[in-house]
């Protein structure tokens, strides 16, 4: 199997199914007069016509840059304090009822309340996006803190691994694969965030804009909406998929290596 | 679930016709809970079942979609839709304004010691409204033209009724376009009304309606005639019956007793003021609502 | 032991409850937006003792436990087979990562369209935004697999039914409990959510009627009661681990030092 | 029966190729007790696991009886040598032991039986109640010896399956293979780092260069079948084995430079 | 240096209760060399892991100068039983052996030339860069092996550390550390179940019974210092030696009714 062939192979299995999927909406919507069910048609002609860069500069990258400001808030406190809550027993024991408490308030009710604490700017946008983001982020770094192997942590006690070493050289690596899977999830829950967030004392926006045209009934400039956040949810997983490999590249070899090429 | 089969949208059995209405659950819709306690849907063969929403995104599809028969929306979300394609029609009025300048159920508020008394102070200031691009900001921009400023430079912010008491209160907006009982609570805590926004659009404004689909008026005129009928005779018994009104309230809201006395309740009128729709839809037209103008024949019943 | 945690849990809650209450009373914020916890509290005695309260948490939990156990088998079907057939998982790949970020609150419209304010419109939005959870979970949990133990299944001749129930499954465990717990509070939110916005019946349209009248402390005690519905429902979660997981290092090593 | 023909292994990944393999022909007749010996990271795992078809080869191939392996064939065992790893935590020895047994197919009963004959046999029939990671480094390994033996494999491959129990039991252990491998007949591949017990148990040596891997030396053991610990040890045959194996081993070491132990002073002179 | 007084250990949890250690008491002076040997499962891991200060005994307690042991004292290294789960695999053989390194705060340059220094002397120094499960298993060894050495340790704990080893290398590696000890004075103690190299390594052996564990011998060997693998090994207090401690374990055995094979006709009979 040589480069390109394996670049191309890559890319079929990208595109494939989107393909397939988009060419069955295509044909099944072809026709269609229900104003919520546009034919595709009309939505990929709305499409450049929405999206144009007036109203990419004024409503994508006001909510990129709040997103991954809440994102990486998220990310920092979930790994810092899921650290925390799996080391100890007696923290967890105490933190766990107060944070099960917290992360099952819905979003959109909770958002006045950080309202009041936050204001309406952008300050309230990120911090609900960060509120959201940080569950995912901080069970998985608890479990995965909680999951180190003994003989590793017996390792690290006898030659004197302690402290800020411990953390970095020892828990932090083993939990890693777990709190990637933990800032994947916090990943597309951080776009689902970002546009209620934007529903909220809003001017500009992603999500402010997929409302606008909800409620004002233009409903292909909706569905161009959706279809924009799937894309950067699909843009953002592929450049997140690349850090990946690269930080957890130890991990993936050790399992690809032992696993037989097909 | 309310319903066990959906295909049985709307169900008659011996002559009484159930038909599901989206509503908001505010003071506006008070008759259709009165009338329908009082027996006047049942008198016309009508029974209601209320399905409370939050708003237009979750009424107008489900009316389109015979999901609810009736449902509730302001005139300016009506005039969107139907110049977007959407096949709404207005079936009898909703809700108007009192026509009394400071004794309306809507009002344009800022924060008591902000210095700002009219709507003309409002240029450069954030003012708060429930939706943008919509009759809320429409008719504030039209108390700001009527105060002699200029309309384009206020910034517009969009802020839910129930948050805009305490928004206005920490000082992170300057203004609100508040109904009850918002209105009421901002004006508790300190709060001023600078202006009446839908009187001065008309004071006759016609802010809200009852509508239904196209496709179901089509289908089902007996049953749209029997609603228009009830309807405007509920908005009749509710306008003559204020104490009532409040009364009901409790039944379908959780307007704490103590701001229940002190709320401007909405005129009912029975019939629309079409030229009060006329002004709010070349309004709505100056600011950009619509895609192409909205058919007022078409709409209107 | 067990006791020390519940000690430790309440003081934490203790801890909590203390701080709502002396941030209003401190003037930090006013009453009016932000209740102290007492008067909460009374409004929650108010709320607990109206019937319709039930009722509107019966409608509430029938809706996320329909919905929870519909997604969390759609996900741990869907994430086994899509890592027991690799081919099936990059095609898919791009799709899922197209779909996962689409927000359940932007297809309101669409539910209400298909099916109302009924309960299926609320277990559309549940199911969707929790079926995601479950999904990535067991996709990065299969990864976890050990190599060694991989082959040892293999050399010992386990087919792939065996190897998935055998291997794959116990490995995965730790990765999906935490995705159920995860997907049991998402699926809390969107049906509470699903309510306000819509109007189903529901703790999600009390709150939404508490909101327009402006009755905050009712408000803030349903909110209260959304949380404590998430605290009963790890605590089930973690009964469960506990039994589930007793061979897995994060639980033995509580038992052990 | 097992052919291994000009079986050639390249690691790649993370930056470091390895040929592991470079060029092994060998085959194992049925029911015979071969031995591999080589130097430590000479390929002996990787060639197992390729004939186990667990890895697939880079180049060359494996046949059993004549068809290619591609996979795990039905009917062979393995002994891996990270034990430890290769037992399910999630499962009590006796569940790890039986869950093989249960993929078969077989009866309830008979599986029973075979279980706790197993464990018996390597002396922990009492721990078949406790989970892997309750038992110490030796009793791990013997749960997997265990497990290969209840198995009842025609081909049983073997990765320095005795490197962790105590002398006593690893003799034990020893005499366990031979007489299984004479009461049923089956082919055993055995790799060990102990000359001696290379010797002792096969029916055949097999010396392994020092990576990239060779087949250095192969060499009939001609001692008698019926062997034990006490007599066959000390007969002069079976010193001179062990000494050419040794000098072999030393050779193949000698072979490569990476592999060679550079402290000076520290490498044993022999002749 | 050390002391063990009346250690006592009893694992629970899940359901089953072992006694693993049952009255132990012994010493080490500073500077000895000590083997343990014991059957399989006897508790010389444990016994290691409560000296080391990573267990904490049941009863009894163990002393280092005197002062109680808690947990793990400065300057003393471990060799882990389970090599494998013990090396970080994030972490490159190099790193790996630099981080206790770090930890002690040594200059960079200082720190390269010790980890360089103990890669080549277990004959790894071409594998610094490579990742430990790239590694085969006996590599593995030696890569904890080399970490423990490059921390230059007062104290050395190493639980069968020669396991997966080649002869060859092996022989290497216990000179290596016959070296290490002249050399720098530590003390050593160190767990095998290889009898021979009980003997050649040690200035003591210590016999441990089965479990429940107490102390069924301790056996000075009183070879000369210097030693070297072709002399040593032949001399006939050697033999004897051998003889001895093997005849001890075979007592510890036998008072075990668990840990005995029950193959019949397995068992070896000697004297
Ligand atoms: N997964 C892997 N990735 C890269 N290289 C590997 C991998 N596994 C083994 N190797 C390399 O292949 C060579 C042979 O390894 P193998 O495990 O087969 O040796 P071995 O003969 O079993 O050694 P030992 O007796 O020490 O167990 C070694 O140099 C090792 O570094
Ligand atoms: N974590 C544990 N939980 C319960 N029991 C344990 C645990 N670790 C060890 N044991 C038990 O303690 C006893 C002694 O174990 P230990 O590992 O100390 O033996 P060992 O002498 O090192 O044996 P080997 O030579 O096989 O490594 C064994 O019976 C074992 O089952
Ligand atoms: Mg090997
Ligand atoms: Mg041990």
């Amino acid at each position: 199997m040589n480069g390109t062939f394996r670049v191309l192979r890559r890319l079929l299995f990208v595109v494939a199914l989107p393909a397939v999927l988009l060419t069955v909406w295509w044909f099944a919507s072809a026709g269609s007069t229900d104003v919520y069910w546009p034919p595709l048609e009309t939505i990929v002609a709305a499409f450049p016509e929405v999206w144009d860069g007036e109203r990419i500069r004024a409503d994508l990258l006001p909510s990129l840059w709040r997103l991954l400001s809440g994102y990486a808030l998220a990310a920092v406190v979930g790994v810092a304090l899921g650290t925390l809550i799996g080391s100890y027993r007696t923290v967890r024991a105490f933190c766990e009822p107060v944070l099960e408490f917290l992360r099952a308030v819905p979003p959109p009710v909770l958002v006045p309340v950080i309202m009041l604490f936050a204001g309406i700017g952008d300050g309230m946008k990120i911090v609900v996006i960060a509120v959201g983001c940080v569950w995912p982020i901080l069970l998985n770094t608890v479990e995965g803190v909680r999951a180190v192997d003994p003989v590793m942590t017996e390792t690290a006690r006898c030659y004197g691994v302690g402290g800020a070493a411990r953390l970095r050289h020892l828990v932090l690596p083993s939990a890693s694969p777990q709190i990637f899977a933990g800032l994947r999830q916090s990943l597309s829950i951080g776009i689902i965030l970002m546009v209620i967030s934007e529903m909220f004392a809003a001017s500009n926006g992603l999500g402010f804009a997929i409302v606008q045209f909800q409620r004002g009934f233009a409903i292909p400039g909706m569905w161009t909406g959706i279809l924009v956040l799937g894309l950067l949810g699909f843009l953002l997983s592929v450049v997140f998929q690349l850090v990946e490999r690269r930080v957890l590249s130890w991990y993936h070899g050790l399992r690809d290596s032992s696993r037989r090429s097909p | 679930g309310s319903s066990d089969d959906p295909s049985d949208k709307s169900s008659s059995s011996g002559g009484v016709t159930t038909v599901k209405v989206g509503v908001i659950p505010i003071v506006d819709v008070a008759p259709l809970y009165l009338g329908q306690e009082k027996g006047i849907f049942g008198k016309h063969g009508l029974k209601l079942e209320m399905t409370p929403a939050q708003g237009g995104a979750a009424i107008v599809p489900g009316v389109v979609s015979n999901q609810f028969q009736f449902g509730f929306s302001n005139m300016a979300s009506l005039m969107i839709a139907q110049s977007n394609g959407v096949p709404v029609r207005a079936v009898v009025n909703g809700v108007a304004t009192t026509g009394e300048k400071g004794k309306d159920f809507g009002g344009l508020v800022v924060k008591g010691d902000s210095g700002i008394t009219s709507a003309k102070d409002l240029e450069g200031k954030k003012v708060a409204v429930n939706t943008l691009k919509n009759i809320n900001d429409t008719t504030v921009r039209e108390s700001v033209r009527e105060a002699g400023g200029d309309p384009s430079k206020v910034k517009f912010v969009e802020i839910a009724f129930d948050q805009m008491p305490a928004a206005l209160d920490s000082g992170e907006i300057d203004g609100a376009m508040a109904v009850e009982p918002a209105l009421t609570t901002a004006k508790s805590q300190g709060a001023v009304e600078v202006a009446s926004s839908y009187v001065d659009v008309s004071d006759r404004l016609t802010v809200a309606m009852y509508f239904t689909s196209a496709q179901y008026a089509q289908q089902n005129p007996e049953v749209v005639e029997k609603f228009e009928a009830a309807t405007k005779e509920a908005l009749a018994y509710a306008d003559g019956h204020p104490d009532e009104v409040r009364e009901i309230l409790t039944s379908y809201t959780k307007i704490p007793a103590d701001l229940l006395p002190q709320l401007t309740l909405p005129k009912w009128p029975a019939e629309v003021d079409r030229g009060s729709i006329e002004t709010l839809r070349d309004l709505g037209e100056k600011d950009g609502l619509y895609t192409k103008t909205p058919d007022l024949d078409a709409l209107l019943p | 032991m067990k006791h020390l945690n519940l000690v430790l849990g309440a003081a934490g809650l203790a801890v909590f409850l203390a701080v709502g209450e002396a941030v209003p009373r401190l003037g930090l914020v006013k009453e009016a937006y932000f209740p102290p916890v007492s008067t909460i509290a009374g409004a929650l005695a108010r709320e607990v003792s109206d019937p319709a309260f039930w009722t509107a948490l019966g409608d509430t939990l029938t809706g996320w436990a329909v919905g929870l156990a519909l997604a969390v088998a759609g996900g741990l079907l869907a994430g086994v087979l899509l890592s027991v057939v690799p081919y099936l998982r990059e095609a898919t790949a791009s799709t899922v990562e197209f779909l996962r970020p689409i927000p359940s609150v932007a297809l309101i419209p669409l539910a209400v369209l298909l099916y109302g304010t009924e309960l299926r419109s609320v277990l559309l939005l549940v199911v969707y935004a929790a079926f995601w959870q479950i999904l990535i979970q067991v996709l990065y949990g299969v990864q976890d697999v050990d190599p060694v133990a991989e082959a040892t299944a293999r050399s010992y001749g386990l087919g792939t039914l065996a190897r998935v129930r055998y291997v794959l499954w116990p490995t995965a465990l730790p990765y999906v409990m935490t995705g159920v717990r995860l997907a049991a509070a998402v699926a809390l939110i969107l049906s509470v959510t699903a309510e306000l916005v819509i109007g189903a019946p529901g703790l999600g349209a009390r709150i939404a009627v508490a909101q327009t009248s402006q009755a905050v402390p009712e408000m803030y005690a349903l909110i209260v009661v959304t949380g404590l519905l998430g605290l009963l429902i790890n605590v089930g979660a973690r009964t469960v681990e506990r039994r589930a997981l007793s061979w897995h290092q994060s639980v033995r090593g509580e038992v052990a030092v | 029966m097992l052919d291994v023909r000009g079986l050639r292994k390249v690691y790649e990944g993370s930056g470091r190729t390895v040929e592991a393999v470079r060029d092994l022909t060998f085959s194992v007749a049925a029911g015979e007790l071969v031995c591999l010996v080589g130097p430590s990271g000479c390929g002996k795992t990787t060639l197992l696991k390729c004939m186990s078809g667990l890895l697939a080869p880079t180049g060359g191939e494996v046949l059993l009886d004549g068809r290619r392996v591609t996979g795990p064939p039905p009917g062979m065992a393995f002994v891996f040598q990270e034990y430890g790893r290769s037992l399910f935590p999630w499962m009590r020895v006796g569940q790890n032991v039986e869950l093989p047994l249960k993929q078969k197919g077989m009866a309830k009963e008979r599986r029973r039986a075979l279980v706790a004959d197993a464990l018996e046999s390597v002396g922990l029939a009492d721990a078949a109640k406790a989970y892997p990671w309750q038992l110490s480094g030796g009793m791990q390994q013997r749960v997997a010896i265990a497990r290969a033996l209840a198995y009842e494999p025609q081909v049983l491959l073997m990765d320095e399956p005795f490197a962790a129990v105590d002398a006593q039991t690893r003799a034990d252990l020893e005499d366990l293979v031979r007489r299984l491998w004479r009461e049923r007949g089956i082919t055993v591949l055995f790799v060990t780092h102990d000359i001696d017990e290379a010797v002792y148990l096969g029916e055949r040596v097999v010396v392994l260069s020092a990576s990239p891997t060779v087949v250095q030396e192969e060499l009939v053991v001609d001692l008698p079948v019926e062997r034990d610990q006490l007599n066959t040890r000390v007969q002069p045959r079976f010193a001179e084995l062990r000494t050419r194996v040794y000098e072999q081993i030393q050779a193949a070491k000698r072979g490569s430079v990476s592999a060679a132990p550079g402290a000076p002073g520290a490498g044993v002179e022999k002749e």
